[in-house]
């Protein structure tokens, strides 16, 4: 797989560099494949690059979706049996 | 952090698992194949096989560059290392991958090769610039996510005029593995699989339109999805509902970072060093038409494989071994005879058990108790 | 002329050369104006190759403890080397209910090495032992030929005083007992990685490493029924469940809502994917009691300066496996395995 | 499925690895399989970070001792560095007046080192330990990568308990004590440069290397008044003779005839360069007492298996400078002085 | 040890020293030089001077190559091990001598220079053909006794075409610095030295002929001498009986090793390799002309000094240092104010307190015993 | 100066190398710098290297010597004097 994880611009720098945040972790980053990065943005990090941006609009539309499965079936499952 | 946690929501979790139990068909058969390791990982480390109902089976397939990475590969890196004497840089990950006779590159490195593990290949580039006396070998792994970067130092070195750096390029491609997985069976139509769960951070760089062909082709439904947990669980309940609706579209789940063209200006940089392999020995997999990479002949000055001839020697995957099988989708981990037992993460045998990300070795680090459990009552899985 | 040292030994600009290490004068001289100087007592002062010391008076028994400090980088936020080997060691003595009296330090360093650094972890040292109360009454310095070495690695032995009535040990340890941790996991590791060439971050957290001799102690005498304490160094939390699982010939099961680990930890080991149970604390501990005096004991670790993050992070149970489980914050249950390797970096 | 160890170590053709020190499976196991199964003790096999041990009864004071080995060629003749790991420590106990009570043992691997070596030091150690009646009763083990370490480092730390009455130190020496040595010289030191690259050459010498305790407690129990003991490890006799001086503000004069040195000894030292007073020993001791007593110390001696070539070899004197001095055998005198830097082999 | 023991028996010392006694006229001086640190060691490790009557005073030469080493030299040999990164192979011996800026080899070494101790030049061979890749040069000292070794391992070089291995040349003539001892005096007739010691080992290789000329010119006796304590008093015992009898001959005390003609085979194999060098440097002594050796063009692939262009940077004698006024038999160690105060062996300010065979690091070593005490009881020595 | 040792000869080998002893410590030198060795020469080692042969003779006549003086003069000097 890739590890890859979401992680907030807080600098841009020249040379295609940018510094990440990640709760309180910061780091220097190559956001030389990817374009119009700008402060704010969230960046896919991968091995020290950034690969992608995440789309606010979409993640929020996600995330409605799962808020709206919450509201149909509150707690349907129930938790992991005990050890067999 | 933003971004993850809410992915991360037990509760949710649990409301999108009751609309998959509610919505699949007790009689019916629903055998997902998550291509990728990291699906594999998330699978395994948030326990979501508890949450899914028994006609629901997920099947790991051989999405790990680690895992699938080939015996012969190995060994020619440990031989750059070894016989060549110059500096071998490498991800981790392949640092414990077995190698023939006994070795990997972490035991080479205890006897006496200079390998060095990177966090980025950036890193390698410097390792080669700080060293102009020796050689530097990058030694390249990963699928399409992990491939920019090493076409990027490529690149730098060229501008940079670097004559001690260069590549041992091992990138392999997705499409053409879970094309290949169809394709090997006698019958594709009678392939043992429903559905595909489609790779998060691959699809990031190559998009969703590459699924198409597949689909069409195949007629199994692929859910691109995200690596967190409740991007899986609701990649499996798409799934559900494409498989009950008779459908099998390309279908996103992971919207929030694959578009349909993926990433344009990565893709340019990839096919500007890099060109398709005519074939590509997969561990456990075997030989699989147009499934790799090559650096072009404009850069063949930085391809480690000409620059050191290395010569590519198969080597079979051990006997006893079913990570074929169990790549297919045909086998379970807890299925050979050898898992726990002879074949462990400390002393693997076949390519499942190397990374985290394998799905023997998924198994044994967070799914052990599962197995044992299942082994000492006797019922099977 | 009293001295044989006509001439200070320059700790400015000075290196380690083979001769500190040859047991002749240039030895002499920087174990006189070094170790003796800054370690400061009257068992060092009495130049015997061994200190002798006081036979511990009452009953009881006595706990020996030893701990090799390799860390690199030698200077990392929140401490070094030096108190790092005070500490190790007695937590070690701490861990076994011992009251610490007395370490030993073995110096192993490597040519070249620049007396700056010597002098600045020796004084950290003595620093950590003169807060901890324990005297490093003897010690050893070896000088080893360039690359045959890493600067300086450090030796610290301990011994300490077992209070009667106090047996702690993880074969005592018992289904339906309660596993605590003293505080926020992961903080060293992150610490030392964040230094790392090639995975360098920034970060403001800071290695955990402290003397826990005195949590210990307070622990102790309010609930001696203590089944059994570790220090999660190396390999973490998950480790040292591990080893009382298999000790004990039980299942551990943990929760991972419950167990506390720093955001930027966490943060950190996304990053570089590594699981925050398997990395190293240098002043946390863990303990398993008995049930019933969990709620009591966690009071008491809370009121400690050095125990204010503790928390019950769950149960021991019967497992013929001898696994340690975890119910993610998520629902599910996952096995919480022996580290296998090392665990290092990963990009997937 | 009792062991998480599916897999025995492949102790023939094995390399220690980073995960050996990893806090992990593959330590843990190595832990297991070989420490714990040939240091065998009860102490060990309690798994803890530390060894319980009683109290010891009586009056009298405790000794604390440390050593770190770093000896290189690992193997030589007449020992290796892991029964020389328990003499040494043993020995700094038994100099003290100490009866050893338990040791610990804190291994620093380096990446690629072959598990058969390994195993057959740990086998020598354990051989060592239970030969000098001393328990191994807690240790560690840390993994350096390649290049930063040289094979195996053992410290070990040891313990003991000195006789009520007993308080050896170099300031009790007074001008007109005998010195005394216990044996032949500087033959662990010329066995082990024998096998140096570069320097080789043939002899039939081995390493004196040997527990002293039994010889000591002979020794103390006859001749309470030995003012004070001390092995001549690194430096010699030389070194110890002048680190008495030093400690006591007195000066030391012997003659080089009653010096007991072995003759290929001498003429290893004459095609070196070498001094063979600066030569290391690892089986001998260095006694200072009254004069008046030196003689009955000395049949004592000549009558262990350890002290068979025991010699009275000069006297303490007044001496405000703190030298030592030498009657040579010619007929002279001369100084012999603290080591300059290491003692190398010389052409000029 | 045959041929060692016998020459140190105290008894018969005892007895040279008691006819040097009788035979030494109590008004007359007898300033006699041991060129050799050989000599110059044997008599503080034998405590010589004891048995010697006051007239009779030794003044230790500069015969200890280490010693005599000018720091430009030194900084030199650093200067390659450090900015060249080569494998510098040195004798033990050169480790410690002080160069510029308070550093050593041996500090260069802990500060990561590649400096590799070697017993005999051939070790420094072997290295070279063992590590193909790296510059391996050997720094050469020593006066006639270690030239050959050195001539050989060229020679042996250049046979097998070993282009990764050369020569720092350092080796000096033994008759050149005794006759500059004797010029360089504003009257030779008045030099404070009244017959020579002369040396052992390396008479074995050059004979006893060169010195006939000396003895000639400078009307001093020279008696060639072994190193063991008996050879050195009887040599003195010969000095004597020749200045009492007014003769300055070359004599032989050490016939069962020296010839009048030398080793013959050495000689040819030495000037087969070097050649005259126009002037040295000597710590000291300052420029000498012709008293030292360089490479033949012949071999001049070998010669790390042409090979590495090594521009010699003369760098003056540390001002407190009285080593120069030492070696030539002016003033005593114990006249320096900074003997055994700033300047010990562990931090040597001058050339004389380098090797063990160096007249302060002699005297601090041996004898320093007396000296404390004379300056406690302020007696002159 | 120029460390160096006399011993004995037990063996020759090709290639110009001969083996030494000296009072049971044995190593293997180069011969290259002298001519006619034989087994049983006591040979001057520097650096590993033979310098030059003792010539017993020349040895005899000087260890005579010595014996003559001693007969003149038996121990007429006494040891060094105390420490002062
Ligand atoms: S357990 Fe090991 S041998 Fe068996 S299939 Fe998995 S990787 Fe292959
Ligand atoms: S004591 Fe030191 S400074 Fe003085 S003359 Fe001797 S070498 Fe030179
Ligand atoms: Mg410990
Ligand atoms: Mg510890
Ligand atoms: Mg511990
Ligand atoms: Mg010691
Ligand atoms: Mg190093
Ligand atoms: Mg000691
Ligand atoms: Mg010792
Ligand atoms: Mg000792
Ligand atoms: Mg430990
Ligand atoms: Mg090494």
């Amino acid at each position: 797989m890739c590890l890859a994880i979401p992680a907030r611009v807080i600098a841009l720098f020249g040379e295609d560099r940018a510094r990440i945040d990640l709760a309180g972790v910061q780091k220097e980053i190559s956001i030389a494949l990817v374009e119009d990065v700008a402060i704010g943005d969230y960046l896919i990090v991968h091995v020290g690059y950034a690969i992608g941006k995440i789309d606010p609009e979409e993640a929020a539309e996600t995330l409605a979706t799962f808020a709206a499965m919450r509201a149909t079936h509150e707690g349907a499952l129930p938790l992991t049996p005990p050890l067999a | 952090m933003k971004y993850i946690d809410e992915f991360r929501d037990g509760e949710t979790a649990r409301s999108i698992a009751a609309l998959i139990a509610a919505e699949a068909q007790p009689q019916k058969s629903y055998r997902l194949m998550e291509f990728c390791g990291g699906h594999t990982h998330a699978i395994s480390r948030y326990g979501l096989l508890d949450l899914l109902p028994a006609q629901v089976r997920m099947i790991h397939g051989p999405g790990c560059p680690v895992c699938v990475l080939p015996i012969g590969r190995i060994d020619s890196a440990i031989a750059l290392a070894s016989t060549h004497k110059l500096i071998l840089c490498t991800y981790a990950d392949t640092l414990r991958v077995p190698a023939s006779g006994g070795l990997s590159l972490l035991k080479a490195k205890a006897r006496g090769a200079d390998v060095r593990m990177v966090y980025s290949a950036d890193d390698a580039l410097r390792i080669a610039e700080e060293n102009p006396s020796r050689e530097v070998v990058f030694f390249a792994i990963g699928f399409e996510t992990t491939t920019p970067m090493t076409a990027a130092v490529i690149q730098q070195a060229a501008r940079r005029s670097l004559s001690n750096f260069s590549v041992f390029c091992n990138h392999v491609l997705t499409p053409a593995a879970m094309q290949h997985i169809m394709e090997s069976a006698a019958d594709p139509d009678a392939v043992a699989l429903d559905g595909f769960v489609g790779p998060a951070h691959v699809s990031t760089i190559i998009g969703s339109a590459p699924y198409e062909a597949f689909t069409q082709r195949y007629k199994r439904p692929v859910v691109i999805a995200g690596f967190e947990p409740l991007d899986v669980l609701q990649a499996v309940l798409m799934l559900v509902r494409q498989i009950n609706a008779g459908r099998s579209a390309v279908e996103n789940q992971f919207s929030r970072a694959v578009s349909a063209a993926g990433n344009i200006k990565a893709q340019a940089i990839v096919s500007d060093v890099f060109e398709l392999r005519e074939a590509f020995d997969w561990r456990g997999l075997g030989e699989v038409p147009l499934s790799a990479l090559t650096i072009r002949s404009a850069y063949s000055a930085f391809d480690a494989e000409q620059k050191f001839s290395i010569a590519y020697r198969q080597v079979a995957d051990p006997k006893a071994c079913e990570c074929a099988a169990i790549l297919r989708g045909h086998k379970h981990p807890a299925d050979c005879k050898v898992f726990g037992s002879a074949c462990t993460p400390e002393q693997p045998i076949g390519a499942c058990m190397v990374s985290s990300e394998g799905a023997c070795a998924a198994h044994y680090t967070y799914g052990r108790h599962k197995v044992m459990a299942i082994r000492a009552t006797g019922v099977a899985a | 002329m009293s001295t044989p040292f006509p001439r200070p030994i320059n700790f400015r600009d000075g290196r380690v050369d083979m001769s500190h290490g040859s047991g002749g004068r240039a030895m002499a001289q920087l174990i006189h104006e070094l170790f003796v100087t800054h370690f400061d007592n009257d068992y060092l002062r009495a130049q015997n190759d061994g200190a002798c010391f006081p036979l511990p008076a009452g009953s009881g028994r006595m706990v020996m403890a030893t701990d090799s400090h390799v860390v690199s980088p030698l200077f990392f936020p929140g401490g070094d080397i030096g108190c790092l080997a005070v500490h190790g060691t007695v937590n070690d003595v701490a861990m076994a209910g011992g009251r610490p009296l007395y370490l030993s330090a073995g110096f192993i360093l490597e040519e070249g090495f620049p007396l700056a650094d010597l002098k600045r972890i020796v004084i950290s040292m003595a620093q950590a032992a003169k807060e901890a109360g324990v005297p490093i009454i003897t010690g050893d310095t070896k000088v080893v030929e360039k690359g045959k070495g890493d600067g300086v690695f450090i030796n610290t032995t301990g011994i300490g005083i077992v209070p009667p009535g106090i047996d702690l040990a993880p074969s005592k340890i018992r289904a339906g007992d309660a596993i605590l941790v003293s505080g926020m996991l992961g903080d060293h590791g992150v610490a030392i990685m964040s230094l790392r060439e090639n995975l360098s971050f920034d970060t403001a957290i800071q290695s955990d490493t402290a003397a826990l001799h005195d949590l210990v102690a307070t622990m102790l005498a309010a609930v001696p029924e203590i089944r059994t304490l570790r220090d999660p160094t190396r390999g973490g939390l998950a480790t040292v469940l591990n080893e009382f699982a298999l000790a004990a010939r039980c299942g551990m099961l943990i929760r991972e809502p419950v167990i506390p680990i720093r955001p930027a930890v966490n943060a950190a080991c996304e990053l570089l994917g590594l699981d925050p149970l398997y990395v190293a604390n240098e002043g946390k501990l863990v303990a398993i009691c008995p049930a019933e005096r969990a709620t009591e004991l966690l009071a008491l670790m809370r009121a400690h300066p050095l125990g204010a993050d503790a928390a019950i992070i769950g149960e021991v149970i019967e497992d013929a496996n001898h696994f340690v489980q975890m119910e993610t914050a998520f629902g599910g249950r996952r096995m919480v395995d022996w580290l296998s390797g090392e665990q290092l970096p990963r990009i997937c």
